[in-house]
Order: C-alpha cells, then structure tokens, then sequence
C-alpha cells in the first residue's frame, strides 16, 4: 500500500492521543509539559502533511512559528514550574491544589 | 462642539485629571470635582436659558459618526423634554459635590467615581443615539454598584449592595434586549433615535414586534425606576448608600427609565403603549397607595425617604400612563422636580445622620432646636414631598391628575389619596418625631450647618424647586410642543392594538 | 547506483522509511508518557529527544527539509536542553507509582475517544487534490517568510522578545 | 379697575416680608416684627384706597396666564368684587391688629422672628384664598394656609402635644383637601374650566352640564370646607389647633382661615344643587349643636372660645346651606371681630395669668385687669348676639334666614344652640371674671401692656358696631337674593322688621344667661357634672370622636401600612429578590463544584469543550 496523507495523520493522531494521555494521566508537572509538546509535534505533523499533499507551503510556514511559539512557551512555562517549585517543593500536580471544595 | 458635549464632558475630563492627582491632596481633589461640576451647572442654566421654545427639532446638536456600519454616531441634542432634566442633573451633581465633604475615606476613588456617575448621566440624558444612550447610563450606573459596596454604611451595606446590584443589572439587561430588538425590527439599520423616529413615521413597527418590545423596555425600564413590584431595592439601596450617592441616583439615574420610556416607547410603538396603558395606570398604585403604607411604616428615615421617592414615581407612571399632552408634560415635570426634591432629602438625611451616627427615627427628635437651618430645609423638603403648593412638585402632581383625570378617573381618585393623605401622614409624622418634640440629651452637641459651602447645596436645591414651583411655565413651556410631538405620535395612528395574533409569542414563532 | 536511486524514487524505499520512523516515533512517545521501567522524568526527556528526531526524519520524507533541521535544532537542541536543565535543577527524585487514578484513567479514555471520533469524522472529509510535486521548498519557504509572512514574522519576534523578558522576570528569587 | 397693581402688591408684600425676614433678619426680633406688621398694614392701607376708588360696588378681574399645557389653562388671577374686598378688608384689618397685639405677646420669645415670618406666609395665602379667582389658585393658596397653619400650630415644637396638633391639623385638612381636589378634577373634567367667572357663565347657559354627579361634585368641594371650617366630621383638628400661640388661634383659628370654608362656599355657590346645599345645611346645624355642646364641659379657656367658633362655624355653612350667603358672610364678618377680640383677651389672661389657661385657676379677674375685662365683655355680649352688639344683629340674619327657607328643624337648632352659646360664654365669663381668686396666680395678675390692649380696644370697637355700619350691603350686592341698600339708621333697627326670630334668639339669650348666673356665679367647682351625669362625661370628652378616629382611620391606615410592610419585607423583597439573589447564590455554589483546582480535571474540561466546539464547528 502506498503512503498516503491518511497514514501520517494515523501518526499524527496517535501521538496527539499520547500526549493527551499523559496530559491527563501522569502527576509529574514535568512530564505533563512534555506530553503537551508531544501534542505540539503531533499537530505540526499534521500540518506539514497536508502542506505536502495539498502543494502549498503556508501549512509550513505556521508550523514554522508554531516551533518558535513552543520554544516561547517552553521557556516561560519552565520558568513557571521552577517558581512554583520554589514555592511548594513539588511538582506534582495534586500538591498544587488548593482550592477547596 | 455643542454646549451639550461640554456639559457632559467637563465631569469626565475631571475624573481623568483627578486620576493623576496624588491623593493626599485633599483639597485640591474636591477643590477640581467641585469646580467640573460647577462648571457644568452653569452651562447647564446657559443652555436652558438659550432654549428656545418650540423650535422645531433638537436644539444644540451635535453629530460625529462613529461605527457607520451599525449606524452607531456620537449624537447629541436637547428638546423639551431633555432640557430641564440636564439641568436638574447637572444642579444636583454639583450639589452632591458639594454634600460629598462627609466621605472622609479614599476621597480620591469617591470623587473619581463620582464625576463618572454625573457625566455618564447629563451624556445619556443629551444623547440621541440607542448606543451612547445606553452606554452612558451603564457609565453612570456601575458607579453607584461600587460606592454603595465601599462608602455605604450599616450593618446591611453587603446585603443591600448585593441586591442592588443584581436587580438594577437584570433590569438594565432586559431593557438592552428590548433596545436591541428595537434596533433590528425598525429595519432603519441606525442607531440614531431620531432617524429611527422618522423612519417608523413610514414603516411603523409590526404589531407582534411593538407587543413583544414593549414589555420588556416597560419592565427593564421599570426596574431601573423602581415600578411596583420592581421597586424593593429602592429603599434597601437608598438605606445604606452614601448620600452624594444616593442623591445622584435617586434624583438623576432613575429618571433615565421614564425618560427611556417617553422618548423611545411612546414614539415608537404606540399601539403597544396604548394597550399597556391600563397595566401601567394600575400598577402606579402600587407604587402610590402601597409604596405609600409601606413608607408609613418605616423606623429609618433613610427607607422612609427612599420609599416616598418609589412612591412619586408611580405619579410620573400615572402621567406616562395617561398619553396626553397633560398626563405627559405632568410626567416630565414631575421627573425635574423629584430630581431636586429627592437629592435635597438624602443630603439632608446624610447632615443628620454625619451629626447624629443614626437615621433611627425613634432616636431622634427635637432637632429643630439644634439645627435649625438643616430642620427647616428638611421641613421644607417634607412639604414638598407632600406636594405643597410652592415647590415644583406641586405643580407637576396636580398637572399629571388632571391629565390622568379624563383617561383613569380611579385611579386618579386613588392617586390623590396617596398624594394629599398618606403622604400627609408620613411626611408629619416624620417631622414630629425627628424636629418636633422635646431634645434629647445626647443630642446637645449637634451642630447646624453653618459656613456657605455647607449651605449652598440645599439652598441651591431648595431655590430650584421654588422657582420652579412658582414659574413652572419656565418648563412647561418648553416641554409642551415636544411633549405634543411625542403624545401625538403615540396616539396618532391608531390600529386596534387587540388585533388577533398581537401576543409575543406569535412573534417569535413567526420570526424563527 | 542507479537501482538504488529508481528504488529510491520509485516510492518502496520511502514507504518502508515512513513505517521506521513512525513506528519509532509512537514507540518513543509511548515510552516518554508511559515507560513500564522507569519513573524518572529524564528517562522521558531523553525519549521525547529520540521521538523528535524521529519526527524530524518524518519531515523529510515530507519533503519539508528546512523544518527538519528546524526541528532538530530547536526541539532537540534548544528545548530539549532546557527541559534536562530544569530537571537536574529541580533535582526531581524518581515519581513514586501511585495508583492510577480510576477517574484519571476514565477521562483519559474518554478524552481519547473523542479525539478518535472526531478524527474518523474528519478524516471522512479530506480530498486529495494533487500528487505532491513541490521542489526546492526552501528558497520558496524562505521567500514566503519574508514577504506575505512579514508581519506575524516580526511578532513572532517581538513575542519571543517578551518572553525572554518575562523569563528572567520569573526567575528572580524574589516574586512580588 | 383703578388701581389696578394694588392687588398685587397688597397679596405679594406678606410674601416678600417672609421672604425678606427668612434670608436676612432672622436675628433680629424688633426689624422682623416690624417688617412683617408693615407688610400688612400697608395691605389695609391699600385695601382702603382700592376700595375708596373703585367703590364697593365694583367686580372686576386681573389676572396673568401662569400654566398652559393644552387643555389646561390655570391663571394666576384676583378677582375683585364685594365679596373679596369685604374679605380682605376683614384679613388685613383684623390680621393687622393682630400683629400689632403678637408684637407684644410674643415678646419674650426667643423664635419672635420666625413666629412673625410663618404670620406673613399665612397672611399671604389668606390673602390668596380671598383674590383667587379660579379653583386651582384657590386650592393652592387652601395648602398654603393649611401650611402655614401646621406651622404655627406646631410653633412650640418642644411641646409633644403642640407637634401632634399640628400633624393632626395637617391631616384632617389634608383630608378634607382630598375632597376638595377631587371635586375640582370633576366640575373641571365636565364644564372644562376652572375659572370661576367662566364656569359660572357655562353653567348659567347650561345648567344640565353637571348632570348626575352635580350633587356629588357640590359635596366633594364643600368637602375642602368641611376641612377647613372644622365641619363634623372633621372637626376634631380646631379645638387641638390651640397648643398655638394665642394670636394664631386668634388670627387663623377663629378670625380668618377657618372662615375660608364659608368663604369659598359662598364664592362657589352656584356650583351647587339644592340637595347638595341640604346636606350641607344639615352639617352645619349638626356641627354648631355638638360643638356648643362640647363647650359647656370644657376647663381650658382657649377650648372653650375654640369649641365656640366651631358652633359658629356650623352656624355659618348652615346658613350657607339655606341659600343665605349674605347671612353666612355678615355673620363670618362679626365674628370674625368679636372671635378675635374674645381669644385676644384671653391671651390677656393668659399673659396676665403667666400662662395659665384652667378657668378654674382663675377668678376675679376684673379688678386686676379692667381693660380685657372690658374688651372681654364686649366680645362675650357680641358672641351672644344682645343687641346692639354685632352678634346680635348677623345672628338674627341667620334665624330669619332659617324661618324664611321654611326649615323649622334648623331654626329651632339654631335657637338652641343660641341659648347654649350664652349659657357656656357667661359660664366662662363668670368663672374667670368674678368670685373669689382660685389660684396665687390669679391674685398676682396685672394688665397687658398698651401694645396688646390697643387692638383690643381696636376691635372691641367694630365688634360693638359691626352689626349696623353697612356690612349687610356690601355683601348683598354679590348675591342674587340680596337686599336693597340701607341707610344705617334703617341697618341698625333692620332686626325689628321679623319680630318672631328676633323675639325667639333674645328669648334664647335670656334662658342662658339665667342658667349660667345661677349655676356659676361665685361657683368655686363645677356643679354640672353632679346634675347631668354622662352626659357630662360625654360633653367633657368631646363625645369621643378623637378615640373614634384613633381606633378607624388611623387604625386602618395603621395596619394597611403594617401589611404592606410585611408584603414588601417577605413576598417582594423576600421572596422576589430572594430569589434572584437565591438564584445566583445557587448557580454559583453548582458552578463552584466544577473549579476543583486540579489542573488535569480542567484539561478534561478542556478537551470536552473543544470537542463541544468542534462539533458545531464541523458540522453535525
């Protein structure tokens, strides 16, 4: 069977379904954070596959900024986990509660 | 630029400067929020006084687009029927500037949101444009929300400013329906009150859009102006709120509702108007007799004023109620005089209660002895509220019975009761137990106003409602032909507004 | 040579590279949000450095060549640094197993599910319109950047600029 | 018109004087007294050279537009003719010589200038209620004295009793008010205008135009008068209105503003119909039976010269009710002399007596103080109508008008009450004249100072010489029924031309002066209340109209308000606003329940919103 556009949005999918997993699931603040860049990396697959298959570059061209986006927000985000770090000892997310019911 | 842009804007451009003012500079806050609203009072008397009467459309117009697309212009002017309310407004901010010696915490914030309230009220008064109409009133009124919450006193500030808060935006939330939907089933595709005016004079408003418009800019606008059974956070608010606050709305932001109601119901769906006539004559008694009871029942003199004041709105009802020229000008000129009549009592009320730290009726007494300059402008405001002869609102009272006479005999009968009775009975009685009688002790260091500054705003007042009560054709005069404009088209084409199919929910299925 | 070259043109080359790297980058993915054997977050880290350049050979067979190094560069290097950095900062000990949460668990599924769903739903819609047959993408990327991109170009910069800023603001010891 | 500006001003100076002594001489007692007794005696001054060239004769009007607002034309107009030039005559003479005599009276009280600026305001609108000549003008100026009634009532506001007699004054004149405008609404509402000249020439032309409701609109405006004249059964305000200085109850409580009733009775006459004027008849009698009845167990001097203008009054809207306003008028006239020449003396008294008002405190008086003593006795012998004095002469007007109109029921209330009226009078005058001292304080009496006897002497004058110097003529030229002009000669033996009414009212006199010499000459206590038992009891206590009202009208408004209250407290405010608030308060506690803080609860949410979103987005 010849690779079509449906494959690398099988992969696509699969990894943004990863990352929203580990979003979800795992406790460690760390972690979350790298699920998320994985849902990241799953849309710019997306997009630069349909750039491919569509002819057209501009899909390129967000992801493009999406990277820089990401790298933008990695380091604000990182730097907001080691405040909070500083703060509570922790990085888990069920430490960080603390609104209450 | 028009006399009106200045009116309105000089308060704002002082809540602006005052932003940047340090705030330890006590003197100099007041001293500029005192002076803004000076400034605008004197423009305001300039421009009532260039009025001419009966000229044919607005006067001091000014008109700069703004969203072309929806329609939407910075558009101002007065008639008759705006003239004398700018004026009232714009006396009463300037003295409830000068009441407002007595906050004596966070003047800074006090003045700034003070000055907001007064030009976002003269704006939305001297505005002909749905949008800035509404704006400005929102501008003036969200103010209000945040002075009672701060400067309020009592143990029920919370309560009360929760409450008020509530109803007044639910109420200002359907009336914006109401506008909005007014605005897209004119099809004049403008914002402008007068174009949408012209426009309906051709293509009137269907009967199911006037029967489903109207109620809900009745009862929006009626919770604004505390129509009965709307009118319980009237004196709930008016209890614990500041007095320069509670003089600028009760006397000014409240009559936006009826002055909304005369200048966009009435022109504009008529047929409605007519069929809701009898609803609003009814419920007027409400406020008048009930509202009436209820006050003869308060122990606070605060919630007996703020009753009273829900209880002269049901006259103004009664004159709206009654679509014709004499119900309406009576209507109009009751709108005036209770903007003066009610700041003057809640200034009063606030010197009492600023010299007494308590507005308990039965804890006071004998006041006139110590205070004899602040007991006879109570005593005055008293017979006023009363309808007395003299004061302006005697005027507009006997005006909106006789016009109402002719359209709603009982309830008119019923009405002069609460006016000459119950309002007799309440106003004395608060009078005996509050000036009249022996002084208590405790009472023995009061002190009466006694420089200028601290008379001047209920001298200013109090001369306003005698000259008006002793010229009134000074207003009637120049409410009268427009007064005649808008009754007439609200009287003019008369289909049978009972027409099968006129009920709102017709409207909306047909419209889906 | 020339075999190899027609294998590789020809598509079966491409195809079977499409089924590594993919099989790779799930693989890596899975093994950075759920490693059976280890907890620790840098063992995440390092698999989410293999997942990304696995991506990145992904991005070649796409065609997109400039992405690829991009991805490599700012992903693998820049961002992936960084995260290894804050983790040794944080000198973050091994996670302990919890129990999985049931209602951790429920809404991951949950949330999965939906994503499939809509993904079926969409995949329904998409059309093909041509064989891809762009070259030299590059110097088009490039050239598109730098005239009908300008503006979010230089916003991008400027966001980048404040993030910068907001960084060294949030690193301060003392937070006001 | 000669003279046509000096209407005005002779209504306008009290206003300015009040004006003038409000803004700048408050401090000043002597210039504010002064200022306000200027005010008024220029207006007699000026009513004198009005009158003096224009003639009595003379009806005319001047008037200003003031309100018009479509179909509702309210003039601020005076309306000069007889009626309210004999009127204003009464006003500014008496009111002056009043003035005069508070300068004295009130000279020791420290609120002189405000005592004087509230006289003023009052002058003003008396003043206003004679000139108006539409019913609008009238009612506003009927509010205004109402006003200042409640005013100067209330003067000594630190007296509890003073306060409540002016809010109840203010209320039962409200009341009556309420009638009044009423009334007003309607003659306007079916003949369309309110001047009176106006709407006399419409229902002239037309007299059907009132239709069905003639009868109840003639009752709704006599019920304006029914507040003001005290009428039963609103008469229980007047005898309370006496916690006022003595000059006010002088001045508005017996000389003037009660009076306005019959006044504006008269002045709208033709308004009403016959059964109308029956029943107003009918209350007038009933009124001066109960109120001479009341008088006979009253202590309190002030009361009892009080309760005796409420018979007078009756006597007056009786007459008005049998179709004799000029009767009514020269009678309103008299007593207007003699009633304030007798509260004047007894403010004497009173003075003299160092504010002391039980007659039984008194006794002898006569010696200490000749001057009221003679001033009193002429006022007495005026009220019980002995000839040649005043009372006799208009009180004897009255019966015949009675006899005349056939209502024998009346003539014979009206003879009763004569005989009532002396018995209480020289009652009084007994007690408080002659026997022995009953008290130190009236050992140690002395006589007023000049100031205060010289308007008494003033009005002892016209209160001996009312009755025939021509003030019967004056009024008659206004009504339809009236007599030819006589010479004073003829004036003076006009009563011995109906021998029987004449013979019957002395006869009356007689009766009563008999029983009261008998019972209380040198009486040291009260020897009634022995003989008539609860009938005394009742009289004493006002046949308990006051605890009627109290347990009624106030009562009922009472627990309205107290129902309305609770309404307001627990349905509107409760349960409307309770809800919204309630409503809020819930919404957000649910709400509340979804923000757990965990921050991969929210990205759930997250993803559901989105796929929510997604859903629309795309497409069903």
């Amino acid at each position: 069977m010849h690779v079509s556009l449906h494959h690398y949005l099988f992969v696509s999918f699969m990894l943004f379904s990863l990352g929203l997993l580990g979003v979800i699931m795992r406790r460690n603040l760390l972690v979350i954070y790298m699920s998320l860049e994985l849902m990241l990396n799953a849309a710019n697959l997306a997009l630069v596959s349909f750039s491919r298959f569509n002819n057209k570059l501009d899909g390129q061209v967000l992801v493009f900024f999406i990277i820089t986006v990401a790298a933008a927000e990695v380091a604000v985000g990182l730097a907001l986990i080691v405040a909070l770090f500083r703060k509570r000892q922790s990085a888990h997310v069920e430490d960080l509660t603390s609104m209450k019911l | 630029m028009s006399i009106l842009t200045y009116i309105a804007g000089w308060p704002l451009l002082a809540a602006l400067a005052l932003v940047v003012v340090p705030r330890n500079y006590r003197v100099i806050i007041r001293a500029i929020a005192v002076l803004a609203t000076l400034i605008s009072a004197v423009l305001a008397v300039k421009m009532f006084a260039q009025f001419v009467p009966g000229a044919n459309g607005f006067q001091f117009e000014q008109q700069i687009p703004w969203v072309e697309s929806l329609g939407i212009s910075y558009h101002v002017g007065v008639d008759g029927l705006n003239v004398g309310l700018i004026l009232m407004g714009a006396i009463v901010a300037f003295a409830a500037a000068l009441c407002s010696w007595e906050i004596q915490t966070r003047e800074k914030e006090f003045y700034i949101l003070l000055l907001l309230m007064t030009g976002g009220i003269l704006g939305a008064f001297a505005s002909l444009d749905l949008f800035f109409f509404y704006f400005l009133h929102e501008l003036a009124l969200v103010p209000t929300f945040i002075m009672i919450g701060v400067w309020g006193r009592g143990e029920k500030k919370n309560y009360a400013t929760f409450q008020i808060t509530l109803y007044l935006s639910i109420g200002a939330l359907i009336a914006l329906i109401g506008l909005i939907a007014l605005y897209l089933q004119s099809g004049a595709n403008t914002f402008d009150i007068p174009k949408i005016i012209e426009h309906a004079k051709t293509n009137p408003l269907s009967l199911n859009a006037q029967n489903f418009i109207f109620p809900l800019l009745l009862f929006g606008f009626g919770i604004l102006v505390s129509l009965w059974p709307f009118h319980s956070w009237a004196p709930l608010g008016y209890g614990v709120a500041p007095s320069p606050t509670a003089m600028l709305h009760a006397g000014v932001l409240k009559k936006f509702g009826l002055y909304g109601l005369i200048r966009i119901a009435l022109p504009l769906l008529p047929q409605a108007t007519q069929s809701w006539a009898h609803v609003i004559a009814w419920l007027c008694v409400g406020n008048i007799l009930y509202v009436g009871w209820v006050a003869m029942r308060q122990k606070d003199l605060n919630l007996l004023i703020g009753n009273s004041s829900v209880a002269h709105m049901g006259f103004i009802f009664l004159g709206i109620a009654s679509l014709n020229l004499i119900g309406v000008t009576g209507a109009v000129l009751i709108m005036v005089a209770h903007g003066f009549l009610a700041a003057l009592t809640f200034a009063l009320s606030g010197y009492i209660y600023k010299q007494t730290g308590t507005l308990q009726i039965s804890e006071l007494g004998g006041l006139c002895r110590k205070l004899p300059f602040i007991g006879t402008a109570l005593l005055m405001a008293a017979m006023a509220g009363c309808g007395l002869p003299g004061f302006a609102n005697f005027v507009g009272e006997a005006t909106v019975f006789f016009g109402s006479w002719k359209a709603f005999p009982t309830v008119t009968v019923i009405a002069l009761w609460g006016a000459l009775v119950i309002g007799g009975i309440y106003m004395t009685r608060a009078i005996r137990n509050i000036l009249h009688g022996p002084l208590p002790e405790k009472w023995n260091s009061l002190v009466d106003a006694s420089n200028v500054w601290r008379k001047l705003p209920y001298a200013l007042l109090i001369v306003s409602l005698l000259v008006f009560g002793f010229i009134p054709k000074l207003l009637t005069e120049k409410i009268n032909p427009d007064a005649q404009k808008i009754v007439a088209l609200a009287t003019g084409n008369l289909v049978s507004a009972t027409a099968p199919g006129a009920s709102p929910l017709n409207f909306v299925a047909q419209n889906k | 040579m020339e075999a190899i070259n027609n294998l590789i043109s020809g598509g079966v080359v491409q195809d079977i590279m499409f089924y590594v790297f993919a099989a790779l980058t799930l693989l890596c993915a899975i093994l950075v949000v759920a490693n059976p054997f280890s907890r620790s977050p840098v063992t995440s880290a390092m698999f989410l450095v293999l997942t990304i350049i696995s991506m990145s050979g992904l991005f070649l067979l796409l065609h997109a060549f400039f992405l690829a190094a991009v991805q490599i560069l700012v992903y693998a290097g820049a961002v992936m640094v960084l995260f290894l950095f804050v983790i040794m900062l944080l000198d973050l000990k091994e996670e302990q197993r919890r129990k999985i949460k049931f209602f951790g668990l429920a809404a991951g599924l949950v949330s999965v599910s939906i994503v499939a769903g809509i993904f079926i739903k969409s995949l329904a819609s998409i059309k093909l319109t041509a064989e891809p047959a762009l070259e030299g993408e590059t110097y088009v990327l490039g050239k598109l950047l730098f005239t009908q991109y300008t503006l979010p170009f230089e916003i991008i910069s400027i966001l980048l600029l404040v993030a910068m800023v907001g960084v060294i603001l949030l690193s301060k010891k003392k937070l006001e | 018109m000669k003279y046509e500006n000096l209407p005005w001003l002779i209504l306008f100076l009290p206003l300015l004087s009040v004006a003038v002594i409000t803004l700048f001489t408050l401090r000043s007692k002597t210039v504010s007294s002064l200022i306000s007794i200027g005010a008024v005696v220029t207006g007699f001054v000026m009513t004198l050279l009005f009158i003096n060239a224009n003639g009595f004769q003379f009806s005319g009007e001047t008037s200003a537009n003031w309100l018009s607002i479509g179909g509702l034309q309210i003039d601020f107009g005076l309306k000069l003719d007889a009626l309210s030039m004999m009127m204003l005559l009464v006003v500014t003479g008496v009111g002056g010589a009043i003035h005069i005599y508070s300068f004295g009276y009130m000279h020791d009280d420290e609120s002189m200038a405000r005592f004087f600026a509230f006289l003023s305001l009052f002058t003003f609108s008396m003043l206003g209620i004679v000139l108006a000549n539409n019913f609008l003008m009238m009612f506003i100026f009927w509010e205004l004295v109402g006003v200042s009634s409640y005013l100067l009532i209330g003067f000594w506001f630190e007296k509890p009793s003073a306060g409540d007699a002016a809010k109840k004054a203010f209320v039962t004149n409200r009341l009556g008010d309420f009638g009044f405008l009423f009334g007003i609404l309607m003659v306007w509402g079916l003949l369309g205008s309110l001047s009176f000249s106006a709407l006399q020439t419409t229902l002239a032309a037309n007299p059907a135009l009132l239709g069905a409701s003639a009868t109840l609109a003639g009752l709704l405006i006599f019920c304006g008068a029914m507040g003001k004249s005290a009428q039963f059964p609103l008469h229980v305000w007047l005898p309370d209105a006496m916690e006022g200085p003595t000059p006010v109850s002088a001045l508005i409580h017996a000389a003037t503003m009660v009076a306005a009733g019959v006044y504006m009775l008269c002045r709208t006459l033709f308004l009403f119909n016959s059964e109308s004027l029956h029943l107003i008849s009918y209350i007038g009698g009933f009124t001066a039976l109960l109120a001479a009845l009341m008088a006979v167990q009253q202590n309190d001097i002030k009361r009892i010269i009080a309760y005796s203008t409420l018979s007078q009054l009756g006597y007056m809207v009786m007459t008005v009710g049998l179709n004799g306003p000029t009767p009514a008028m020269f009678h309103l006239t008299t007593h207007a002399f003699f009633k304030a020449l007798l509260f004047l003396s007894a403010g004497s008294v009173i003075v003299g007596m160092h504010h002391e008002q039980d007659i039984w405190q008194m006794g002898n008086l006569r010696k200490k103080m000749p001057i009221t003593f003679l001033t009193f006795t002429i006022g007495t012998l005026a009220l019980c109508g002995v000839p040649p004095f005043s009372g006799f002469y208009s009180k004897d007007a009255i019966l015949t008008q009675a006899l005349a109109q056939k209502s024998y029921l009346l003539f014979g209330v009206g003879v009763f009450v004569a005989a009532l009226t002396t018995f209480y009078t020289f009652r009084l005058f007994f007690i408080v004249f002659f026997g022995k001292e009953k008290s130190k304080a009236a050992s140690h009496a002395h006589e007023s100072p000049l100031v205060m006897t010289l308007p008494l002497i003033a009005l002892a004058v016209f209160s001996f010489a009312g009755g025939f110097i021509g003030i019967t003529n004056n009024y008659g030229s206004q009504f339809v029924n009236h007599h030819e002009a006589l010479s004073m000669a003829q004036q003076f033996t006009e009563p011995f031309n109906n021998l029987f009414p004449m013979a019957c009212g002395l006869g009356a006199v007689a009766v009563g002066l008999f029983l009261a010499y008998s019972l209380y000459n040198n009486a040291a206590a009260d020897p009634l209340p022995t003989k008539l038992g609860g009938l005394a009891t009742l009289m004493k206590n006002k046949f308990y109209f006051d605890e009627f009202y109290e347990a009624t009208f106030i009562r009922a408004h009472d627990f309205l308000a107290a129902v309305a209250d609770w309404l307001d407290r627990w349905i509107l405010e409760g349960a409307i606003i309770g809800a919204i608030r309630g409503g809020t308060d819930l919404s957000g506690r649910a709400l509340r329940l979804a923000q757990t803080g965990n921050l991969q609860t929210y990205a759930f949410l997250f993803v559901l919103g989105v796929a929510l979103l997604l859903y629309f987005v795309l497409g069903k």
